[in-house]
């Protein structure tokens, strides 16, 4: 923690950057910090309540953070790879950040969560992590932490799904969809999230139904998990950020799983790997055309 | 409010016959937006066309669908007759209600009711066609011909005779191609040489050509008229200003039994090297892989290595040190004529190809492919126009000679007829008659496929006049017996197997796309088929263009071809640039995509599935000069109009003109009437 | 498994191709089997060899086979086929030939009743000049063996006064003999 | 008008009702037929088929007859003879080394002028005469005509008419007044060249020419060959089943002189193994009467 | 969830397709010409390639009313435009994987790639789309999502 402060203070009283986004305590927990006098350093906490990605503040669609000059910004491993994906598609250009990576033992779901993270309360993308060191950072702070709690239940759960008939599967995301308010979320926190105008809020023509009704709903969520397809970085922030709590982290688990699957493809901080959708292969699979 | 003109044609009894035109008519003039709905014999005909002008004269129509024939077939025509009336062309669509709907049902009402959907749907799209203007592009009037055989040969004489810049690309140390190899040419038996290097020399001097020989393609970007190629100029290891051509570094090379690849690996060469006495240009190259210089320098051999060519240049044109070299050149077409290669029985094949494990996989000895006969029957061949056996050098007394090695044979992977050995093998069972008089040719054949102005005559000849014993059949195995080859095949005329006795078997066999043609089809966007030669944009119609436009095609890149037609493709290929060059600009359909800047978020993801590379990166200022942000922008020139930006973009800020989504969408929505 | 020959080297023997062309003038190499010649041929449901097959076999060479083919013999010399050959090969022209050669090499395989036919024809045409059919007839059932064939129709021949029962020589018979004699020898004088 | 007359082996034998009959014909249309002297058999079937030589010699020294005998032109009515001598006459005329053999080989002059004709193109040339001629007793009759294949083949030889649709014989027989019919048949080989030595092929052959005639309704078939007569005329009974109509066949000559109100008799019909009864019957006037049997 | 026999015939799907101009909706067009009859349940929206054909366009037709939709264009290595096709078969493995998992019955959606010269294809790609989708009968699900049943 100390030595996150310190290089904070460094980077902003040498000038190097105008703000340094990180966490601080907050009055329900952990929250996101934007540092912009060295003073203010102290304040930055990292811990297993630090579990917001930071790195949608890094989304040029986002005016008053550019105010504030360059930014340095924490990451967790998972985090990186937004960042990685905001330099592939660039929306950030590499020398415009300074990248401070923290080693991460897990996050709990809730950023008020308490100490010590168990299996009951750690974010469930966590178990089994394999993206605790992050690669993608100009400074690596902290010591290596111990394996997050509990064991990964997601790819029990796909599996459950997967072996319903079609007529349950469609029961149980209606279900699951019906609570969706539009209230796009899911769509603000995501850091992958960067268009200038959301295909979702077109009018002309207007492909998704914006107000809240099972129609629009549906279309909405295939057209997210679409749009995510290759390029989530599963931090989980939509299903956090979603009030109606719709399981999309097992959407975007599912599709993780397809582009691994089809296209060899995981979401890596490494920026010079091309991301699947926009490119092709001779020999894709194309068992599904006749 | 829309003003929409419904025209729905009977095509005679074609449409009428199953789907009720007047009704069809009649339900579209309900539409909210139509503003006149009729049906006719023949929309098509003049009185047809002259309803449309009529109504969009009298009923101020804003658009116009007819519902008739597929829009490949009359999809101009109603467009020009729109133009003429004062409408937007690109106001007008039809409605396919023939290929699609009358001719394949017969239930008059289920037709019906489908033409009715079909021309609805396209009444919701015209409603939002917008008026477009057809594009129009600046021409830069230079040719790059890539590939300096025969074909690319005439290619560069006929735009060059025709006023245009060339700029003739050969990835060998000289032009010429395997026709510089041939000894005679079929129907006629004229030197091959002879005919060619008086060509060869014209491209050399010709003031409007600039030949790049020992160079390749590396990179190609542009569009028709506005091409910009990036070329590698390999480098000689000889200073082609100073170098006079006096062969003395030659005679000095110390390494002497290279294969030599114009010989077919028969003949032997130094390390450097022109590759035939009349080469163009006649300077050497070095061969690094073989030169004595090279390999000691490779080894860390820092003295005594060789140099004797070095010593022996009284011009001190020899430089090691030489690099290869780039140039970006603008041309305004492309003819690409990179020819042929011959598939080898081996057992090593490129992926999908088989070799002849029954053949031996080429390991018999005397066993030679076409074009290695025609090294031994060349007057300036490895023996002088002898025909000598390679492996003793004696002259053989029986050849067999085996048609369709390789080709239509799909089980090793080519299903294809090479189109040209039916008429060499004749030629080289003629040739070896002349040269040997007292020796048999045989010729297992398949059929003859001899259809050229003079051709079945030639091989009559071969036959009638030269002795050559033509057996119908495939051979199904080959294998030595002391010096002889046995060849075993099967005589499907007289319905019996035979056995023939070979001193030397020759095989014609398949004729395949250049090596590298994929890449060099990927860097020029054009598309090539299974087996690697160039797609024509249309297989009667378009015969020397690719679907790129701007790209030409002319040769055996296209498909195996003979020397008359390679040269009607060459000269077809340059009439149709010289025919673009007239013009100071082009004209294209403006079916382009449109990038809405202010939306763009400039993920570019368009930028990596454009096919075209029409995506660039603009920046977006404020009025104080700022940088806001980079975003795609199309450029319409290189734009092919696919579409597959749009459907790409996340947030759909590009779209695709005459094909907008918001015309897909009210088609897609008409779908519950 | 037949294994073909060559034309040259080691024979020194002319090919049959090269032999018929110069006796026919045709050149039997032309013929590119089409079949047109077979398939109007009114005996190619009898004969193992149709006409294209002779000149196949002529094209690889194959002397003995055809000199010893009962096939050449059954050709009515009809001439279809030579008037509908496309190569004017003149598949009959060449099947004589084949025959005058059986004849000279191999006269054994000459069917029976088709030289004693032949021979008993020319005989009486030798002898007095002129056909003298009675005389062709006893001399055929003869030397064909066929002792009884056709024994009937002689009665109604004569009923008819379709038979002479006397020859009668021509003035010029010797003539004709000489004629017979030349024809024979320059035939025996051949390469 | 006078015409060399080389009546070959068969019309003095087995096929006597053929120059019975010509002359018959030749009388009515005042054509005097000068019978070449001391004319020599042509080698027919047997010289052709084992000496190429004596195939050409034989009918040379015929043709070397006709043009001492001061004959312009020859007539050969049997189809064989005129195949023979007309071959050999072109065989000459086109390797002038086989010409220049020619004297010493037949021991006589000759310089290949004489042209040789066949009965049809003889009686093809005499049209307006015969159509004067003929009177009505063939109206209503039906004829098949038989060329068979020694009269058309080879085209270059027999350049009379088209050798695979010939018209001359159907013209002739329209002249007469007779109908001639269409059918498939008539450029067929008979066999004649195997009659002797091998029948069953001859059987075969004849069986289809008389099946297809029968077929097209003609009530004989007319033929100008002495073989093919003998064939489908003697071979006949051999050729039909049991319930098969008998078909006359008829030499042209006789169709003509029949035409020409020339006795039956006269013209050799009683020679015929198979009956013209049928056909005899409908000859207006009616002719049987005058028919020996 | 498969239709009772009676139902099944007195039913008639409705099915969108989506195809690409220079491939399937030539080979569509040579079905015509050939006079190849097939079933008239299928109504065609031409595209220039199937680079162009957007998932959007299938959520689409399905919310109008769609029992069925197709998408075809051309042939790997055939695509008029050299790799549309290649990032549409992209695009749509994953689009189809994930309707999938919502639950969408897979046989609603046909994928082919028809050339221009195959016709025939393109009747048995027709005919085929339509008797799955006849199986299935209405496709009430989505449609409940409008509120509407068929």
């Amino acid at each position: 923690m100390k030595e996150l402060q310190e290089l904070a203070r460094t980077l902003l009283s040498s000038g190097t950057v105008g703000v340094v986004i990180g966490w601080e305590e907050g009055p329900r927990g952990a929250r996101p910090a934007f540092i912009t006098d060295a003073a203010d350093s102290s304040r930055l906490i990292f811990d297993h309540r630090c579990t917001h990605n930071l790195a949608t503040y890094l989304s040029p669609r986002r005016p008053h953070m550019a105010r504030l000059g360059k930014a340095a910004i924490v990451v967790k491993g998972c985090d990186a790879r937004a960042v990685a994906g905001l330099l592939r598609e660039t929306q950030v250009k590499r020398e415009d950040v300074v990248i401070i990576g923290v080693r991460c033992g897990g996050v709990a779901a809730d950023p008020a969560g308490a100490k010590p993270l168990t299996a009951e309360t750690v974010a469930e993308r966590c178990p089994g992590c394999t993206a605790r060191e992050p690669h993608l950072a100009d400074h690596v702070v902290g010591e290596a932490q111990p394996e997050p709690p509990g064991a990964p239940t997601r790819d029990a759960r796909i599996a459950e799904l997967d072996a319903m008939s079609a007529p349950k599967r469609w029961a149980f995301w209606q279900a699951e969809f019906a609570r969706c308010i539009r209230c796009n979320a899911c769509r603000e926190v995501c850091p992958m999230c960067f268009c200038e105008r959301c295909v979702g809020d077109k009018t002309e023509p207007q492909w998704l139904e914006s107000s809240p009704h099972p129609r629009g709903n549906f279309a909405w969520h295939v057209t997210r998990a679409l749009h995510q397809a290759g390029r989530c970085v599963d931090c989980g922030e939509c299903q956090r950020a979603c009030p109606a709590d719709i399981p999309l982290g097992l959407l975007n688990r599912k599709i993780a799983g397809i582009v691994a699957d089809r296209f060899d493809y995981r979401a890596t901080d490494d920026p010079t790997v091309p991301a699947p959708i926009g490119a092709f292969s001779m020999s894709d699979r194309q068992e599904f055309i006749l | 409010m829309a003003r929409i003109g419904v025209f729905v044609c009977h095509c005679g009894e074609n449409i009428g016959r199953t789907v009720d035109c007047a009704r069809v008519a009649e339900e579209l003039g309900k539409l909210p937006g139509v503003a006149h709905a009729i049906d006719y014999k023949y929309m098509c005909s003049d009185p047809g066309q002259a309803l449309i002008k009529q109504a969009i004269a009298e009923k101020k129509l804003t658009g116009v669908v007819v519902a008739a024939c597929s829009p490949h077939m009359h999809e101009k025509t109603f467009r020009r007759a729109c133009g003429s009336a004062g409408l937007n062309p690109f106001l007008c669509e039809m409605a396919n209600v023939r290929e699609h709907c009358s001719w394949i049902h017969e239930d008059r009402d289920a037709a019906t009711d489908k033409a009715v959907d079909l021309a609805r749907f396209i009444v919701e799209k015209v409603k939002r066609n917008v008026p477009l203007e057809t594009i129009r592009i600046p021409v830069t009037k230079r040719a790059l011909v890539i590939g300096g055989g025969i074909a690319g040969i005439q290619a560069a004489l006929d735009l060059a005779d025709g006023g245009a810049e060339v700029i003739l690309v050969e990835k060998e140390p000289s032009i010429g191609g395997h026709m510089s190899q041939l000894s005679e040419t079929f129907p006629t038996l004229d030197c091959s040489q002879c005919i060619l290097t008086p060509r060869m020399v014209e491209v050399y001097q010709h003031p409007n050509i600039k030949l790049m020989a020992y160079s390749e393609v590396a990179e190609v970007g542009g569009y028709i008229g506005n091409f910009d190629v990036k070329i590698r100029q390999k480098a000689r290891y000889v200073d082609a200003a100073n170098c006079n051509g006096c062969g003395a570094c030659q005679k000095a090379c110390i390494v002497r039994k290279v294969p030599s690849e114009f010989d077919e690996k028969l003949g032997k060469r130094t390390a450097i090297y022109v590759p035939f006495p009349q080469a163009v240009p006649n300077i050497p190259v070095i061969d690094r892989a073989s030169c004595a210089y090279f390999k000691a320098k490779a080894k860390g051999v820092k003295k005594d290595a060789c140099g004797k060519c070095k010593e022996a240049c009284s011009k001190g044109a020899i430089d090691y040190e030489q690099a290869d070299t780039f140039v970006t050149e603008k041309v305004g077409a492309i003819v690409v004529a990179t020819g042929y290669t011959l598939y080898s029985i081996g057992k090593d094949q490129p992926e999908g190809l088989r070799g002849y494990g029954e053949y031996g996989y080429g390991t018999i000895p005397d066993v030679i492919d076409g074009l290695q006969f025609e090294r031994l029957a060349s007057a300036s061949g490895p023996t002088a126009g002898k025909i000598l056996r390679p492996s003793d050098g004696k002259e053989p007394k029986r050849i067999v000679f085996l048609q369709c090695v390789g080709s239509r044979d799909p089980a090793k992977g080519i299903e294809y007829c090479s189109k040209i050995c039916c008429m060499y093998v004749a030629k080289h069972t003629m040739l070896y008659r002349h040269k040997v008089h007292d020796g048999q040719a045989t010729v297992f054949y398949m059929d003859i496929r001899a259809n050229g102005k003079g051709y079945d005559e030639f091989v009559r000849r071969a036959i009638e006049e030269d002795g050559a014993r033509y057996v119908r059949g495939r051979v199904s195995r080959m294998y030595r017996d002391g010096e002889t080859i046995k060849v075993q095949g099967f005589d499907t005329l007289s319905g019996e197997p035979v056995v023939i006795d070979a001193d030397m078997v020759v095989l014609a066999t398949a004729i395949r796309p250049q090596p590298g043609i994929e890449q060099l089809a990927q860097k020029l966007s054009a598309s090539y088929d299974a087996h690697g030669f160039f797609n024509e944009a249309h297989p009667k119609l378009r015969p020397v263009e690719t679907n790129t436009a701007g790209v030409y095609l002319a040769g055996a890149c296209q498909a195996p071809r003979d020397i008359p037609d390679s040269v009607a493709m060459a000269s077809a290929a340059a009439a149709k640039i010289l025919g673009l060059f007239s013009k100071a600009e082009l004209e294209r359909e403006p079916t382009v995509a449109k990038v809405d800047a202010a939306l763009c978020a400039g993920c570019f993801h368009c930028e990596r599935v454009c096919p075209y590379g029409a995506i660039t990166r603009i920046e977006v200022r404020d009025r104080k000069g700022n940088l806001v942000k980079i975003v795609a922008e199309v450029n319409p020139g290189v734009c092919q109009g696919c579409g597959t930006c749009q459907a790409t973009c996340p947030s759909k800020s590009v779209e695709l003109q005459g094909f907008t989504d918001e015309q897909i969408w009210s088609e897609i929505n008409a779908l519950l009437a | 498994m037949n294994s073909m020959e060559p034309a040259h080297g080691g024979h020194g023997r002319p090919t049959l191709a090269e032999e018929l062309r110069r006796a026919t003038g045709r050149n039997p190499a032309r013929c590119y089997q089409c079949g047109k010649c077979s398939a109007g041929c009114p005996m190619a449901s009898e004969t193992a060899l149709r006409p294209h097959d002779v000149m196949r076999l002529v094209s690889q060479d194959r002397r003995e086979e055809l000199l010893a083919a009962e096939s050449i013999w059954l050709c009515l010399t009809c001439e279809t086929c030579v008037d509908r050959c496309p190569n004017e090969c003149d598949p009959a022209r060449t099947i004589d030939a084949l025959r005058e050669m059986a004849s000279a090499e191999a006269p054994a395989s000459v069917p029976r009743a088709l030289a004693a036919f032949h021979r008993s024809f020319l005989d009486q045409v030798r002898l007095t000049g002129r056909l003298f059919e009675l005389g062709l007839m006893a001399e055929y059932k003869l030397r064909s063996g066929a002792l009884f064939a056709d024994v009937t129709a002689a009665p109604g021949m004569v009923s008819r006064g379709k038979l002479g029962f006397v020859p009668h020589p021509i003035k010029g018979v010797k003539e004709v003999r000489r004629i017979f004699d030349a024809c024979e020898r320059a035939n025996q004088e051949k390469p | 008008m006078k015409v060399g007359y080389y009546p070959g082996c068969s019309l003095h034998g087995t096929s006597r009702e053929f120059d019975e009959s010509l002359r018959a014909v030749a009388e009515v249309l005042g054509v005097e037929l000068a019978e070449i002297d001391d004319w020599s058999c042509c080698g027919a079937t047997s010289a052709h088929a084992t000496n190429h030589l004596l195939s050409v010699a034989l009918p040379a020294r015929n043709l070397a007859l006709a043009e001492s005998q001061g004959h312009a032109e020859v007539l050969a009515p049997c189809a064989a003879c005129y195949n023979r001598l007309a071959g050999a006459r072109h065989e000459i005329a086109t390797d002038a080394a086989l010409a220049a053999r020619m004297p010493e080989l037949i021991g006589r002059p000759f310089a290949n002028t004489v042209a040789v004709r066949n009965v049809v193109e003889v009686l093809h040339g005499l049209l307006p005469t015969i159509r004067v001629r003929a009177g009505q007793p063939l109206a209503g009759i039906k004829v098949a005509c038989y060329y068979g294949c020694l009269l058309v083949r080879p085209a270059e030889v027999c350049s009379f008419d088209d050798a695979e649709d010939p018209v001359t014989m159907e013209e002739v027989v329209s002249a007469t007044g007779a109908t001639p019919v269409a059918w498939d048949m008539r450029l067929e080989c008979c066999g004649g060249a195997l009659s002797v030595s091998r029948t069953r092929s001859v059987v075969r052959l004849g069986r289809a020419i008389l099946n297809d005639a029968r077929a097209a309704g003609a009530d004989a078939i007319v033929v100008a060959c002495p073989m093919c007569h003998s064939n489908l005329d003697f071979r006949q009974s051999a050729m039909v089943r049991r319930g098969e109509a008998a078909m006359p066949v008829l030499f042209l000559s006789e169709l003509v002189g029949l035409a020409f109100g020339v006795a039956p008799d006269r013209l050799g019909l009683r020679r015929h193994f198979t009956s013209a009864r049928s056909l005899l019957d409908r000859v207006q006037p009616p002719a049987a009467a005058r028919e020996v049997r | 969830m498969a239709l009772p026999a009676e139902k099944i015939e007195a039913f008639e799907p409705r099915i969108t397709a989506f195809v690409c101009n220079w491939c399937t909706y030539t080979g569509a067009d040579l079905a015509g010409t050939s006079r190849l009859q097939m079933d008239p349940n299928v109504r065609i929206i031409r595209l220039p390639c199937t680079g162009r054909i957007d998932p959007l366009f299938v959520i689409k037709a399905f919310e109008r009313g769609a029992d069925g939709v197709i998408v075809s264009g051309c042939h790997p290595a055939d695509c008029h435009y050299t790799s549309g096709n290649y990032h549409a078969r992209r695009r749509f493995a994953v689009f189809n994987e994930i309707l999938g998992f919502l639950g969408v019955e897979p046989e609603r959606l046909t994928f082919s790639w028809v050339s221009a010269s195959e016709g025939q294809k393109w009747r048995e790609v027709v005919n085929d789309a339509t008797a799955r989708a006849r199986r299935l009968g209405p496709f009430d699900a989505f449609r409940a999502l409008a509120g509407r049943s068929a």
